[in-house]
């Protein structure tokens, strides 16, 4: 490997760890500018907010107190998830493992980070805490499924057939782009932390530097999840562009692209109910298949 | 009268029922009961005790009959009674009965209606906590005060000043409230402290899964002794007290004040000044049903509908300031008048503002409603039978949501909504979207009002020159506020109303509520209890609870007390 | 719920505490049997018109996100447990602005008996207690007009220095 | 179907509406109701508005020779009722809103008077800008008469009556 290679996965790896917390400013200005307010005055309000939360007072409770350990197992995991996103976008011409291995690496991953976060949510004794964590993980059994039928799904539309059918491809992308949307936890699908009925859910008795370190894993694993398929699609389609510092350059340039268009979305939607939810997840996902099989068959055929 | 109703509801048939049948009705209570007019408004009939329950009973064969409020006096003082003041409202004749029912004080156990008519709940049971009146086969236990409130000290009697009271009861702080026991269904806690409220209330919903099987509600935690605090001041300090029971819906309370001593006493109120109150009021109503569309939409976690109904909203508040001084408890209420005058350049601007609410209004709302999970939860959810709400007497957008036409405007008609033309909103699939349609149907009404209001504004005076309070009169002021009728009682003082008793329109709605929560999604509890836009500042303005520790259990307070006096015998 | 603390919260760590919210502040609404006027404007000061968020301001739904707790209503007797607890709950430091006539001096119902009649009478309650409060401040207003309340959080932040001073003078 | 993704445009056409107060002027309109303002020079101490103040803002409080009007503006509900009834006009709503204070006794205003000491009983009655203002407007009655407590004003005038006859 050269050594500019190395510097831009350095690079890039800083950049997975300083960039959520600005995109999720750049996120709330977007809010505030569809909701035609000023909003916060800086892109790195977030960052303020973490900081500050660091800073507070540490309060746990004798009911929550085995919470750390879940969170700093989850913090550790997307970060090495981090670390090899940005080597296998590096190195796409000099895998180590095949590309599917990879792809099973990244989807265990998630869903134990997100079976970690259960585990936290959990652990706290509050009510409201816990009917939070049961509609995670409804929408997890719908969505997490998809999410791998998807993803193997998008592999097969590329390689399985003896020639790549974009048709196919995308039918089964935009499936998967949605499961990274309902994974990433945004507005019609934060049922867990929904406000109104849940007063902050899942999350009602963190408080102080342990809410912070939760909310910077949760932006982390958010932008995580949206260049996941950006990846994918790298790989799947064997980009070249030259240097492999441009490879990691466009695979934050998509994903933050894609991460803003989730933003707005998620702004001009209402909240669904959990029972609504999960019968749209599971329509939306068995319509997705039979399409794609459907089209799957008829290109056979052909 | 019944021109109107008859075009909105076909409702002239039983108008005319009605007439023949209060005079039926009027045959049938000779010798049980005394007439008294009591003006053009109302019909006032005294009745003793034993008597009470018949006499309801008749009363209630008068269709749309409905329970107004019912109002417990201390008038030992005057004539050496306790009173019972159960006002019925007939919509269709415009009228309100009042039956009385004095009692001594050696006797104060009355016989319960609750069997009659199902809204007089909560009434007998505040009656019984804050004036000692104990209803015959009820079981009481404390409603309103907190657990360790001293027995025997009844607030609202005359026997307590109200500096005295804060003497007799020391509040303490209880570390942790006592957690009920769960059995097969979860206990959710929804309050006090809860972002769907906004206020200290306290609802128990009890879940099976994320289905509510019951609710259990828990509530007057705002009290703030406003009646009791109302007959120390003097008459023209009042209206400041009134508009606080509420800051949102204020100015009704201090018009609905103002109207009673006017009636009590008969004042008449210049014609500019019932219209500038009609402004106000319709001013209110806009920034009220913008306020609940815009939590409505936060509550479906619609964001964006929140913050653009209250973008428009705020067009409102200034136009509001401008025209009384006050971005929210306007404060140019008092009796015989207002204190504020409304000149040409005040309405060319009004106009202005009116034009353009009533535009971006239109654009902005088509689009709320569209949005899939706003249409999906409002639409079938929250039911509320057309049936139960007119047994349960309620009011406002609320019963009108419902399918029944019941608005104070059109029925009682006050200060200057006689002089103009408005048709009533009403819905007849009765869930949560109905009653958001309603309001919004309301929104473009009042615009249209206030034009009409703004361009026949007549000339003159703006408040009485003088008056001449007189004791001992009743005058009942109603007003139709943005959740439903609101109603004052006054019996008037000396230098202050020597009882004031007011109703929200909260008050009476509430009750529906675990009607409209059974057997539906814990997600939607918070939108089903907004849908009645509930004000519990206004409901609790003279009642006080315990939470968790209301639960009801072992021997009815009365028995009690009966065992007690067997023992001193 | 019984509460440990890990962290002794020292002087120091206090002051670096106070001047990392000055960028950002979470709030959290209670309210203490007041009218609904000052609540709404409170939601008011969230809205376009105002939009607080310039500040890093923002509401949230529980006490233990918060920093600033804004206080309205004259604390009814029936609240003044569920007052303390939700405080309690806050982690330091502690901030409390209290809106409105009601939440300063009690208002119409100062001396009713069903009400505390403003949050500077429990401040000794709350000493008694070890419920420390870092910082108050005051907005007067029947209700406080969403200026009057940025203003109270601008005079929190240290943007700006209070203008109203006590006066005396001779007739 | 897609008609919510026209709240876009809507928002796109309107921009951003936020006033940026306190760095721009705030939203007051010209009939707004602010906290008042009791002239010293103008007020005699009579008490009119302490009496009508619905929440008790205004109240008098005796220090030993003095009385004080104090006016507590976080307890003032800025009705305009005092200013409104005051005899002398010196009571005058201002539009101030920026009260905020992180002192509780920097809310109160006060306006001290010195009292007249009854020259029979020593005792102190009203303030000596209304008995001078009385003594103005009352001609007919003599001036050391006016200058007694109403007690001994009473007992006084009974004793004069009685001996004049």
């Amino acid at each position: 490997m050269e050594l500019t290679t190395i510097l831009a996965i350095f690079l890039s790896i800083s950049l997975y760890i300083f960039i959520p917390p600005i995109l999720d400013g750049i996120e709330r200005k977007i809010k505030a500018n569809i909701q035609t307010r000023y909003g916060p005055s800086t892109i790195f309000q977030t960052w303020y907010d973490i900081l500050k939360l660091m800073s507070k007072e540490l309060i746990i409770s004798t009911e929550v107190r085995y919470l750390i350990l879940p969170l700093s197992i989850s913090i550790t995991l997307t970060l090495f998830l981090a670390i090899v996103v940005s080597f296998y976008v590096a190195s796409t011409k000099s895998l180590l493992l095949p590309y599917y291995s990879y792809a099973a690496l990244f989807l265990v991953t998630m869903i134990s980070i997100h079976a970690l976060h259960l585990l936290l949510y959990i652990s706290s004794a509050n009510l409201f805490s816990i009917i939070g964590t049961f509609r995670i993980i409804s929408i997890d059994v719908a969505n997490e499924v998809s999410f791998a039928t998807f993803l193997v799904l998008t592999m097969v539309s590329r390689y399985v057939n003896s020639s790549a059918s974009l048709s196919l491809f995308i039918l089964s992308f935009i499936p998967l782009l949605i499961a990274v949307y309902v994974s990433s936890r945004r507005l019609p699908y934060d049922l867990h932390e929904a406000e109104p009925e849940l007063a902050s859910g899942s999350i009602i008795e963190l408080s102080g530097p342990i809410l912070g370190l939760y909310i910077y894993n949760h932006l982390l694993e958010k932008y995580l999840l949206t260049s996941i398929p950006v990846a994918l699609i790298m790989l799947m389609f064997e980009l070249n562009v030259g240097n492999q510092s441009i490879h990691l350059l466009f695979l934050h340039i998509f994903a933050a692209i894609i991460y803003m268009v989730f933003s707005i979305v998620s702004t001009i939607l209402g909240r669904s109910r959990i029972d609504l939810a999960f019968k749209t997840l599971i329509l939306i996902y068995s319509l997705a298949i039979i399409i794609w099989i459907g089209v799957y068959i008829f290109e056979q055929t052909l | 009268m019944y021109t109107y109703l008859s075009k909105l509801c076909n409702v002239d048939a039983n108008g005319k029922f009605n007439e023949v049948y209060l005079n039926e009705f009027i045959q049938s209570i000779q010798g049980m009961a005394r007439i008294e007019e009591g003006g053009t408004d109302f019909l006032r009939i005294v009745v003793l005790k034993d008597n009470l329950y018949n006499v309801v009973e008749k009363l209630l064969k008068i269709k749309d009959v409905y329970l107004r409020t019912m109002v417990s006096s201390d008038e030992r003082t005057i004539n050496g009674f306790f009173k019972l003041y159960y006002i019925f409202g007939i919509d269709t004749l415009s009228k309100s009965v009042i039956v009385e029912v004095p009692l001594t004080e050696n006797d104060l156990i009355v016989p319960t209606l609750v069997n009659l008519v199902k809204a007089v709940d909560w009434y007998e049971r505040e009656a019984h906590d804050l004036m000692g009146i104990k209803f015959a086969g009820r079981n009481q236990y404390r409603f309103v005060l907190p657990d360790d409130w001293p027995t025997d000290v009844y607030p609202l009697r005359k026997d307590y000043a109200i500096q005295d009271l804060m003497k007799l009861y020391t509040p303490k702080v209880i570390e942790r409230a006592k957690e009920v026991e769960a059995e097969a269904v979860t206990i959710i806690p929804i309050g006090p402290y809860h972002p769907a409220l906004h206020e200290p209330e306290y609802f128990e919903l009890y879940v099976r899964g994320e289905k509510i099987v019951d609710v259990r509600y828990v509530g007057f935690m705002v009290h703030r002794g406003i009646e009791k605090l109302g007959e120390s001041m003097k008459y023209n300090q009042v209206p400041f007290l009134a508009e606080r029971i509420c800051g949102i819906c204020g100015f009704v309370h201090s018009t609905s004040y103002c109207q009673a001593v006017e009636q009590a006493l008969q004042i008449d109120v210049p014609e500019r000044a019932q219209y500038i109150r009609s402004i106000v009021l319709e001013l209110e109503r806009l920034h009220s049903h913008l306020l609940w569309l815009g939590v409505a939409f936060h509550l479906l976690g619609y964001d964006t509908g929140f913050m653009h109904s209250w973008r428009i909203r705020e067009q409102v508040m200034i136009l509001a300031e401008l025209l009384t001084g006050s971005r929210k408890t306007y404060g140019i209420n008092i009796v015989g008048g207002v204190r504020r005058d409304i000149d040409e350049d005040k309405i060319r601007k009004s106009l202005e503002v009116l034009k353009n609410v009533e535009k971006e209004f239109k654009t902005f709302i088509d689009i709320a409603v569209s949005v899939p999970q706003v249409k999906a939860r409002l639409k079938g959810t929250g039911i509320l039978p057309k049936s139960e709400a007119h047994a349960l007497s309620l009011v406002g957008p609320t019963v009108r949501g419902s399918g029944i036409p019941r608005d104070i405007r059109k029925d009682y008609p006050y200060a200057a909504y006689r002089y103009i033309h408005f048709d009533v909103a009403v819905q007849d699939e009765c869930d949560n979207m109905a009653r958001a349609l309603v309001r919004i149907d309301e929104i473009f009404e009042s615009i249209d009002i206030l034009r009409q209001l703004l361009d026949k504004l007549p000339k003159g005076a703006i408040a009485v020159e003088s008056w001449d309070p007189e004791p001992h009169r009743i005058g009942i002021g109603s007003v139709e506020a943005p959740r439903g009728e609101v109603i004052h009682m006054v019996i008037t003082g000396i230098y202050s109303p020597y009882r004031w008793r007011v109703r929200a329109p909260t008050y009476q709605n509430l009750p529906a509520v675990p009607i409209m929560l059974r057997e539906i999604e814990l997600a939607d509890a918070p939108i089903t209890i907004a849908s009645i836009d509930p004000c519990f500042s206004c409901t609790d303005r003279a009642l006080i609870i315990n939470i968790k520790t209301g639960k009801i259990e072992g021997v009815p307070l009365y028995v009690l007390s009966r065992k007690k006096l067997e023992a001193v015998r | 719920m019984k509460i440990d603390t890990i962290t002794n919260f020292s002087e120091k760590d206090l002051e670096k505490a106070l001047s990392k919210l000055k960028r950002s502040i979470w709030v959290y609404h209670l309210n203490t049997g007041s009218c609904n006027g000052c609540d709404i404007e409170i939601l008011d000061v969230l809205t376009p018109w105002f939009d607080v968020e310039r500040f890093g301001i923002r509401l949230v739904a529980s006490p233990r996100h918060a920093d600033l707790v804004l206080l309205t209503g004259p604390i009814t007797v029936k609240t003044l447990s569920k007052v303390i607890k939700a405080l309690r709950a806050v982690p330091r430091p502690r901030l409390v602005m209290a809106i409105g006539s009601c939440a300063v001096g009690g208002n119409i119902w100062f001396e009713s008996y069903s009400t505390i009649g403003g949050f500077y009478k429990i401040l000794d309650k709350l000493h008694e207690i070890d419920v420390v409060i870092d910082k108050v401040v005051y907005v007067p207003g029947c209700p406080a007009r969403p200026e009057a309340i940025i203003y109270g959080a601008a005079i929190l932040l240290g943007l700006l220095k209070p203008k109203k001073h006590y006066k005396r003078v001779e007739a | 179907m897609v008609q919510f993704l026209k709240i876009l445009p809507i928002s796109a056409k309107i921009g951003t509406v936020t006033v940026m107060y306190p760095y721009d002027r705030p939203l007051v309109t010209e009939s707004f109701r602010g906290a008042i303002e009791v002239d010293p020079d103008k007020c005699i101490g009579c008490g009119a508005c302490t009496r009508i103040c619905p929440p008790k803002a205004l109240s008098f409080i005796q220090e030993g020779e003095t009385l004080i009007l104090r006016y507590f503006v976080g307890r003032c509900i800025f009705c305009g009722m005092c200013a409104d009834t005051c005899p002398e006009k010196a009571i005058k709503i201002t539009k101030e809103f920026e009260l905020a204070s992180d002192q509780i006794y920097e809310l109160y205003s006060d306006v001290q008077h010195s009292l007249s000491i009854c020259r029979k009983c020593g005792k102190k009655f009203v303030t000596r800008k209304l008995m001078n203002k009385v003594k103005n407007l009352v001609k007919e009655l003599p001036e050391e008469l006016l200058e007694l407590c109403p007690n001994c004003r009473r007992i006084e005038s009974l004793l004069r009556t009685t001996t004049t006859r």
